[in-house]
């Protein structure tokens, strides 16, 4: 084992960190309203053109699809670097790069990949995901959203949740129900539904964070070309699990990255919460709660780089996918720490717990993200299966329980 | 002794959460977050109950209850998140006749320390600013009061203000009422906490009964099932350190200055504080997805919590008097 | 609600800790070695007897069976102060005070009655508990230990485990299965077994506090009169409940008043404990630590005596027995504080956390019994219902989810 | 950077599985309580393999392996729960050869502050104390130790020994080495913490898998597999840390004085601390009524993780380090 980058991967991080360091600079900041969806499309395009420019764009795609071809370890040490040099990350790209592009390179047709691939690495097509519904949230299978074939059309109708960017996207990644009399994960299909169909109704679904990323969706009537699926009708199950298999491994990188600098701001924050007659930093008590969640987070960059080299393999163990061990353990324990962070930022500011925003003025703390932060651990242990299904993920899978009955 | 509830405490209990269900349902108290939207009619249905003047004598227009009674209420005031200066009236009332009878909203405030910024609540909502420090309880008017509203307020139905710095002001009342006014505050803060813990659970319980996924309710799952019942016994727990916190400050060398009711009120604080938001978090977790939206009303609760926990104490002061408690006698 | 005692129990309590005070001053030392059942039988017997002799022998039994007829409060206060005197507990008389005296008074003939409660309330007889077998533990009916009817006689052949007292024990509260093809709730019955039959090998069990109050017991053969039965044939489940419902409100009473006492020691403890260059007390984190498990365990004493006052009633709410939603929230956060007492122990004990008995000499500090109390912690979130039991127990009857399948 | 394990590591950590299995089984381990019972020749055979003397060169009779090789070897040693002066050896090794092939025993321990006793661990095994301190290390004869064993130790397959005062003893070691010695020792110690954390839990897992209740096996219940998948989730994440923090110091600038080291060495033992006590309880608890009898196991992982979580630091040390390392380069 090693810490240190090969001589290749030294040579790679040295190349991003020049590359950002001046892509960064000039890029101007990120638009200051959340809602205001073309600025943040046209800042993120901006930086997707330029990572395009410089070979970064689809920086894990095949190169045969227009993409790097980068090793996990590489696509590791692009996002490292990223975030250290506070480059955005994929913003309203996040399911087309990440879900969408990677599905069709795997199950798409020759007509799908050639249309969307070169649109998605151009940032010039944003997707977003349907596949929640209100009553199909933990039990994704148990989704009820129609689709009926008439001639060469789909017509749908159901409703969908958490369709993040569904306000700005031009397609979506559509997992709808074609076959009611099967086995629920019999019937199954994935769909490309063109967010410009008449009958699509979104809503924003506002969070507890404050934020509108997320959307519900009204599906009436909707109609999609057959030619729109992705893999077999009524296979659309697998499909699903293949574009969840891209979300393992590096998903949460710039997360847990971004959750590493907010335990160092907290330290900065504790030196200048009051406390008694001094400072939060002068209380023992509060460096080790500091300390002990900054370890935490720590012990999960080191799983990271872990999983991230079983999936880089070495010719003698096979590599492949990160296994359901190290992801679930991952995300497990990621969703705890980000909860235990959350906690002791509440003893760390104690009374000046007060707003999502930070404060200036009377008393000058930058707060803001770290009130976020927390709430945002909810979206960690509930989003994308949650604690409770990890567990049970483990038990059965890795630890080999019985299932639930 | 005696530390269960009678049925005078529980009518008491009843027409209070009759009261709310009527006048401050969740679904409009949510939005009432400033001096327009806020229902100052609700507000004094609620005063002519009684509420804020429980403990006073019937000379003074009270009702000459217990603490503990009116912790009882407090309950289950948390347990609607009720919005408003609550402990503040239950406090003032004290001074200010038309605190009790609802006229006056009033806010109650601790003057930090030099440099230190003071928290107000409900500041743009109160007719009157009640300080405590070392010297006393000193009356401010609101609009000499120099602060900024916070924006994005961690509790949305809570409007903060921060000012750098507060008026003198006029003094009304001595530092040993300042120091019963702590006291009070600090259980009845805490009875809102606990109110929070029970209630949180009940809405969490209701929604695990009917919500269902891979075929079954998931309150049939024993991860979820076994998340409420910790919550459940976390709130059990909280509320009986509550009552009993308060009924101790009536005993007999129960004020500010025995080490009994300092101890029993400060534990209170720490149990119930956990409870509640503890208890929070497990309905967001248990309400999945739907606990991570807005429109869901756990969140509501857990922010509630989260700054009701620090008002008059905190959880981490509670914990060091507690501590301090226990070797009492003996040498520092 | 009221903390202070009423008049009544006001004069009770003066009465208690006047005659405590004397009883106790001249009582000598408890015998030394744990492993000496003659001496612990004396020993405890002498305190029974002078608990005989001043009229607070069965406190809680009604005065038709010898008892004195005490309220729970007035139980409560006896316990309370007892500890506070610093007397001895049960000892070996805690089953058959709390388990076998009460049971045969709720169901035993009378002819069972007049022979066993003079003797058990003058300390005469100890009494074992054989309820648990190696295969039942958390599923109490699932017992296998049979007893099949000869003549006027059962033949008891099977193994139990945690009979505590055995040793020194003359009886045995039994459970066996006297009808096999019933359903298992239906086909148990309640024994009494005298220890000194034929048949019977009892084999210490060490505890992981490295005591052994308890032991396997292994039966082969044992024979005993049908007259002893308890209850009617087959119907010994629902007699075991009984015996069960003797175990709530005040049987944790004076272990949570250890507990408690364990809290203070730790403080003092903690005042002593080298920790850098001052004392673990020195540090705001440590207090903070030993104040919240402080403040958990005056919670629960609260808890105790709602707990109480519930099963006292007032006339107005009926009374009765402590209802389970007390019971099982008690048991279920009492296990939870004992826990979080022992991990806050560690860390105040810190490099000295070294031995289960008080350490003596180089550094002098009385560690042994809060190490103990430590581990037994796992006595309490196991037996008499685990912890997990005791969440599914609130969950279904109390909260009303549904049942496990 | 690959921190994933190759087929010789494997390959490594099966070898000494193998040679735990048939040399020092649980079951006869446990009564290794003291010289007459310790099985010397076993502790020989494991010296053999070369365990001691691993990351030594090969002039010095070493295997030029990491220090990372070590930490998995020691990983096995933990979850087998190897009785004697481990760390130990493979510091004193350095020095002494002949602990190196395990002729010797010798324990290390650090000189307290005045008038603050010392816990010596092994001392009625060794043949050698060596004690560290600000200066260097020295060598002490066991029997110019004076120390008396205390009775019934917390971890009752490792004898402590208190000692009001430490012989000054002969210097063969500098300052320097005395630092290399504590942060491998630290990382060594976390080492075996991270073996229990793992093995407590396939202990446990085995036993759910066969123990029936109310008609099922009890890992069929979601409340024993969710603790179960915590604990294994634990597992990965110390095991992982542990890893890297092993790697680190190999590293050039991974020394005592450098940060990075410093912090992934603390925050290390603050994972695998925690995985290893709070996985053995989650082991009791899953073992039931069994969990709680002195012949079952679990308990030994328990207090073996009690013991060893306080060597050359302690996780509350090691927190506070940690934090520390947060803040570097900003005025204190």
């Amino acid at each position: 084992m090693r810490l240190r980058d090969s001589e290749s991967d030294s040579r790679f991080r040295k190349e991003v960190r020049a590359w950002l360091a001046g892509a960064v600079s000039d890029l101007g900041p990120a638009p200051a309203d959340v809602d205001d969806w073309a600025a943040r499309r046209a800042y993120d395009r901006r930086w997707q053109s330029r990572l395009q420019d410089a070979g970064f764009a689809g920086i894990d795609w095949p190169r045969a699809y227009g993409g790097r071809g980068a090793t996990p370890t590489e696509h590791l040490i692009f996002l490292e670097e990223s975030a250290a040099a506070g480059a955005p990350d994929l913003g309203v790209f996040f399911v087309s790069q990440l879900h969408a592009g990677p599905t069709l390179i795997a199950e798409g047709t020759e007509r799908q990949r050639a249309f969307h691939l070169p649109k998605i690495l151009a940032g010039e097509s944003v997707w977003c995901q349907g596949f929640s519904e209100p009553g199909a949230g933990s039990d994704l299978a148990g989704l009820r959203t129609r689709a009926v074939r008439d001639g060469d059309e789909y017509v749908i109708t159901g409703s969908k949740i958490w369709t993040s960017f569904a306000f700005v996207a031009d397609y979506c990644e559509l997992l709808v129900r074609t076959d009611p009399a099967a086995p629920r994960h019999r019937g199954i299909s994935w769909l490309i539904m063109p967010m410009d169909a008449p009958g699509i109704d979104v809503r924003p679904l506002r969070t507890i964070e404050g934020e509108s990323e997320f959307a519900e969706m009204y599906l009436d009537e909707v109609r999609v070309p057959a030619e729109n699926l992705v893999g077999a009708e009524n296979d659309g199950w697998r499909v699903a699990m293949v574009t969840f298999s891209f979300e393992r491994g590096t998903a949460f990188v710039r997360e847990l990255l971004d959750a590493m600098s907010l335990a160092r701001g907290l330290a900065a924050i504790a030196r200048r919460v009051p406390r008694g007659t001094a400072t939060a930093w002068d209380d023992p008590g509060i460096r080790r709660d500091i300390g002990t969640v900054a370890a935490e987070l720590d012990a999960l960059w080191a799983l990271t780089k872990r999983n991230v080299s079983r999936a880089e393999g070495d010719g003698t163990d096979g590599g492949g996918p990160v296994p359901v061990a190290g992801g679930s353990a991952f995300k497990l324990s990621y969703a705890e720490a980000l909860h235990h962070l959350g906690e002791v930022t509440m003893r760390v500011l104690d009374r000046y717990a007060i707003s999502l925003d930070d404060l200036a003025g009377a008393v000058d703390l930058p707060l803001g993200r770290h009130l976020q932060g927390q709430l945002h651990a909810f979206a960690i242990s509930i989003a994308a299966g949650t604690s409770q299904i990890q567990r049970n993920i483990l038990a059965e899978r890795v630890l080999g329980l019985p299932k639930e009955r | 002794m005696r530390l269960e509830l009678d049925d005078d405490q529980r009518a008491l209990q009843a027409s209070v959460r009759a009261l709310c269900a009527e006048h401050f349902p969740l679904e409009r108290t949510r939005t009432w977050t400033d001096r327009d939207s806020f229902d100052r009619r609700a507000w004094r249905t609620l005063a002519e109950l009684g509420t804020f003047v429980m403990t006073r004598s019937a000379d003074e227009g009270g009702a000459e209850l217990a603490t503990v009674d009116a912790g009882l209420v407090y309950q289950v005031l948390g347990a609607e998140l009720v919005p408003g200066p609550l402990v503040a009236a239950a406090l003032a009332s004290d001074l200010i006749d038309e605190v009790g009878t609802g006229q006056l909203l009033a806010t109650v405030v601790e003057r930090p320390a030099d440099g230190q910024p003071a928290v107000l609540r409900h500041l743009g909502l109160v007719d009157v600013v009640l300080v405590l420090d070392a010297a006393g309880i000193w009356r401010v008017e609101p609009a000499d009061v120099d602060a900024r509203p916070v924006t994005s307020p961690l509790d949305p139905t809570t409007p903060v203000w921060l000012a750098t710095r507060l008026p003198q002001g006029e003094r009304v009342g001595d530092a040993a009422l300042a120091a019963r006014w702590r006291q009070r505050g600090d259980v009845l803060t805490s009875a809102l906490l606990a109110g929070i813990a029970v209630k949180v659970i009940e809405v969490a319980v209701a929604y695990a009964a009917q919500r269902e996924q891979f075929g079954r309710v998931i309150g049939g799952f024993q991860a979820v099932k076994h998340l409420l019942a910790d919550g459940f016994a976390r709130a059990e727990v909280a509320r009986a350190a509550v009552d009993a916190a308060a009924v101790t400050i009536d005993e007999p060398g129960g004020g500010p200055d025995g080490t009994a009711a300092a101890r029993a009120v400060a534990g209170a604080r720490v149990v119930a504080a956990r409870a509640a938001v503890a208890n929070s978090k497990t309905a967001i977790q248990v309400h999945g997805g739907m606990g991570f939206t807005w429109e869901a009303t756990p969140h509501l609760y857990l922010k509630r919590a989260w700054l009701e926990e620090n008002v008059f104490t905190t959880p981490d002061e509670a914990a060091e008097l507690v501590a301090r408690t226990l070797t009492a006698g003996e040498a520092a």
